[in-house]
């Protein structure tokens, strides 16, 4: 059971994470905050892959003239690495493109609540 | 916050702050094949020293460093840059981004591969950061014209 | 002593995801973000994933950060919840 | 050199498009168009001499950057992917022709940044179908999902509210998916597609590849909108500008259910998936007893897409070759239809200045041509034989025969009678309503766009009037929409050939083929 | 939350992840990766080589991500000035 949380322990936290960003999605009304728990549920998924590339005494990928390249245990795996560089760049941009829709609707309705505006969209 | 601030201490820090930031992100640029860095954080930095120009001494002031107009189509360049390596890699006879087939035939295959990246990382830093300057400037509604 | 340092990050990550979400003051709350950020970027770096760390914290502390205070600027600064 | 490059080509040419786009629009504003339809018009080409090769000389592996696949990344052209991105090339050309002048009617400051987005949004569409590689596939996925963010935020006031609240779904449901990749990875190792498929069985029993599999198809099913997280659909659609709901409503929720396909593929459709075949069933019902309620034209079609789009899934999902080729068949139906149609709907919103179905006394008489377009693509929703949907449905009523599964037979039929439902409903108002007088001013008063009717008065002759009342569509917006109109009832009479010759060798080999 | 406890445990070296090859004898990419980065482009960055070099097409991918992003807002937010 210890061996369990010891070896699985950022995975139960990132869960968590993920979970709490789902939840100000779904349940906070305001706009911001919506993109807040976006923000959230992005950097549990890319600190997965980052735990998933960890190893037990290994090196940051970046060549030590000391260090064997012929053994790969000796140094953390570059994929996940890469990939997550990747989704952080998406992750921004996809919130900049959020930030731009909310100050369009701020434009035409003058609020982000989302209440608010499901009234107002339906009344017309 | 488009305007001007009227603290003198803010402007001149920022002034100060902005080239330096910049400088960093340069070096991180050129860093990125030995450690830590490369095009996409060297172009975060040189995006954020602008912003902290324009936040600090006011969009207007700052036009003559980046133009709010020009940014999209050098963010459209740095594009072009990667993709077009891309396709000189097909014209090459190789597949699509193969840097072995690029036409510097003078070079040994592994240090094309090096130029290769620098190259591609290039594009990757202009676009990068007049591409994050773009979404600032239109969330703002920086006037650009 | 590793673990225990790494333990106590995810520990104000959590707690700051949580602050962030519960201020009624939006830029309050983005200050709090950015320290969420900064405690992942922290955490990358302390599993060795160097490069991404960096990236993860010069824009989700610099760029994210300039945006959300932009956006916050054109529109609204205080939240219903 | 093409036809072999042609993986490569056809969505970097499009993206290649995109970002020129901005620099030849930064000289000359009015290039922006002319690129688009040439870019197009050599995607079609490109893809065609694709399947071409694919067809003689067997499923092109294209190795980017030239590493072996579980280096690098694949780019797959089988006959299935072959046959989706002819899809979307050919849908692409008729919409970027048919946009010119609606596009310039409807948003005439953003014509340059509106082809830049939709061929962003085409590309990331097409890389998605080629690629062989999950996370490349994310990463196609995710740029094709902020063009459509951002294409339907475009429209009347509510439509940056309704992308905002599909923008939130959408990056839910790619942190699913992406969520879904890592799990397979971390199990797995690999993140190719056909390399995965062979590690599979030694890790079959694990809870996390089952699970990762759980969240890709949650991730996908936000995307394609299937019936309990269908809500995004209806609203952005409506209130988008109809130039954009053209572009993403034919392909965009197809490409999912395409990747779907693929995804599925690599677990060999497992026993558990079932479960998506009832979810499939309820969108089919609720899509249809939604769309009769609508009195907008264009949210009867948006919600008749979730009805459809269940059609495709419960296709997939009953996972035998019958249905699978129904469902590809439906897939191409069903893309040319939607086509049809909001390209009609966008042609009537121009001229007639209103999409309420109420007030469409009198429609055939002012636009004939597209009236008959419209109807001809309402009787392929229903299934009507000479028409392509016919034979999709056959299919797909062949396959939920054969599984036994008398449910789903019903539920397909009870969809074609709701169909039925809101084609006459058309029927009935614009044809047998009487047209009268006063119609005229309803329409002079609540069209702003009015270029014809402007210098008619209601109280000019009878005859006269009937003269000028004659307001078709331009005619660069009138021949795609033809040429579609006939291509459904072009599929519906070569369906054999269709299928004999290309859907036939799409099917998975672990289905048993299934010779006509 | 349940399902991660089925995961390999975090710095296991014999997850299938960190494997030279598969179960399917085919190479991992994470372990040629390491072997062969500063070979085949005389790099040391590993992370580098591979964004750039190995999976460049995903990293193309961002670059058009980010140009998206920003035609995006442009084609959202930009209206002319009267």
């Amino acid at each position: 059971m210890l061996e369990l949380i010891e070896g699985h322990y950022a995975y139960f936290f990132l869960m968590l994470l993920f979970m709490i960003g789902i939840y100000a999605m779904m349940m906070k009304r305001n706009l911001m905050k919506k993109i807040m728990g976006m923000s959230m549920i992005q950097s549990a998924t890319i600190m997965v892959w980052i735990v998933s590339a960890y190893k037990d005494g290994g090196t940051i990928p970046v060549m030590d003239p000391n260090i064997s390249l012929d053994n790969p245990d000796l140094y953390l795996n570059p994929l996940p690495h890469t990939l997550m560089l990747t989704a952080i760049v998406v992750a921004v941009v996809t919130l900049g493109v959020s930030f731009a829709l909310a100050v369009s609707v701020y434009r035409n309705y003058n609020t982000l609540d989302e209440n608010e505006l499901l009234d107002r969209t339906k009344e017309q | 916050m488009t305007g001007q601030t009227h603290s003198p201490i803010i402007e001149v820090a920022g002034r100060g702050l902005a080239p330096i930031i910049q400088l960093i992100g340069i070096y991180v640029f050129f860093h990125g094949h030995y450690g830590p860095g490369g095009g996409f954080q060297g172009g975060v930095l040189l995006a954020a020293g602008v912003l902290l120009l324009r936040m600090t001494v006011g969009a207007e002031n700052s036009q003559a460093h980046v133009a709010a107009k020009r940014t999209l189509t050098n963010c459209a360049i740095g594009a072009v840059i990667f993709v077009g390596t891309g396709i000189v890699a097909i014209l090459g006879g190789g597949y699509f981004l193969d840097y072995a087939h690029l036409p510097v035939q003078w070079l040994e295959p592994a240090y094309m591969r090096y130029y290769g990246i620098l190259f591609v990382e290039l594009g990757i830093t202009l676009g990068v950061m007049t591409g994050l300057i773009t979404i600032y400037d239109d969330i703002l509604e920086v006037d650009y014209a | 002593m590793h673990w225990q340092i790494e333990f106590l990050l995810f520990a104000i990550l959590i707690v700051a995801a949580l602050i962030a979400l519960n201020l009624r003051n939006l830029l309050a709350a983005v200050v709090t973000l950015t320290i969420f950020s900064f405690m992942v970027a922290l955490l990358m770096i302390s599993m060795g994933a160097v490069d991404v760390g960096f990236t993860e914290a010069v824009v989700g502390a610099g760029i994210v950060g300039i945006y959300f205070v932009a956006a916050i600027f054109k529109t609204t600064r205080k939240s219903e919840d | 050199m093409i036809a072999q490059n042609s993986p490569a080509l056809i969505p970097v040419l499009y993206l290649l498009a995109a970002i020129i786009i901005p620099i030849t629009g930064y000289f000359r504003a009015g290039s922006a168009f002319y690129v688009a339809v040439l870019t197009s018009a050599a995607v079609f080409v490109v893809s065609l001499l694709g399947l071409q090769e694919v067809l003689t000389n067997g499923t092109i592996s294209y190795h980017l950057a030239g590493w072996m696949p579980p280096l690098g990344i694949e780019l797959v052209l089988d006959p299935l992917s072959a046959f989706i991105s002819l899809l979307i090339s050919f849908s692409a050309l008729m919409v970027i022709i048919y946009a010119k002048d609606n596009v310039a009617m409807e948003l005439p400051e953003k014509v340059m940044p509106f082809y830049s987005v939709s061929m962003l949004l085409l590309g990331g569409l097409a890389g998605m179908t080629l690629t062989g590689d999950l996370f490349n596939l994310y990463v196609f996925l995710e740029i094709a999902a902020i063009a459509g963010y951002a294409l339907l935020a475009i429209g009347n006031k509510r439509a940056p509210f309704s992308a905002f609240r599909y923008l939130t779904l959408g990056t839910a449901g790619a942190a699913f998916y992406l969520m879904g990749v890592a799990f397979i990875f971390i199990s797995t190792g690999t993140l190719n597609m056909v390399d995965i498929a062979s590690v599979l069985p030694e890790v079959q029993d694990q809870t996390a590849v089952i699970v990762g599999l759980v969240l890709i198809v949650l991730g996908l099913a936000v995307k394609m909108g299937l019936f309990p997280i269908h809500q995004w659909l209806p609203d952005a659609y409506t209130y988008a500008s109809s130039t954009a709901t053209v572009l993403i409503a034919p392909i965009g929720t197809k490409v999912a259910a395409y990747v779907l396909i693929r995804v599925l593929t690599i677990y060999e459709f497992p026993t558990f998936i079932e479960t998506l075949t009832w979810v499939a069933a309820a969108s089919i019902i609720a899509g249809s007893i939604l769309a009769i309620a609508q009195k907008d034209i264009k949210r009867m079609l948006a919600y008749s897409s979730v009805a459809n789009i269940g059609y495709i899934t419960l296709g997939i999902t009953l996972a035998n070759p019958l249905a699978f080729i129904g469902a590809l068949m439906h897939i191409l139906n069903h893309a040319m239809m939607k086509l049809v149609l909001f390209m009609a709907a966008g042609g009537i919103l121009n001229k007639m200045g209103t999409l309420s179905m109420s007030r469409m006394r009198g429609f055939p008489t002012v636009m004939p041509i597209t009236t008959f377009a419209f109807i001809i693509a309402l009787l392929s929703m229903v299934g009507i034989p000479p028409t392509g949907g016919f034979f999709s449905k056959i299919y797909l009523l062949l396959g939920a025969i054969e599984t036994e599964s008398w449910f789903f037979v019903f539920a397909i039929l009870l969809s074609t009678l709701l169909a039925v439902a809101y084609l006459f409903r058309f029927i009935n108002i614009a044809f047998f309503r009487p047209y009268e007088k006063s119609d005229d001013k309803k329409i002079i008063q609540s069209s702003e766009l009015t270029l014809a009717f402007g210098q008619v008065s209601p109280d000019q002759s009878p005859k006269e009037f009937e003269s000028m009342k004659r307001n078709e569509m331009s005619l660069l917006m009138l021949i795609p929409v033809l040429i579609v109109a006939i291509g459904i009832i072009l599929v519906g009479v070569f369906n054999g050939m269709i299928i004999q010759n290309l859907l036939n060798l799409a099917i998975p080999d672990f289905f048993v083929a299934y010779v006509n | 939350m349940y399902t991660v406890a089925d995961l390999p445990a975090r710095g296991d070296l014999n997850a299938p992840a960190q494997q030279i090859t598969n179960a399917a004898g085919t190479p991992v990419a994470g372990a040629y990766y390491i072997q062969n980065a500063y070979k085949d482009a005389k790099t040391p960055n590993m992370v580098c080589v591979v964004l750039a070099d190995y999976r460049s097409t995903d990293t193309m991918g961002e670059l058009i991500v980010v140009f998206a992003g920003a035609i995006g807002c442009f084609f959202v937010l930009r209206r002319k000035r009267s």
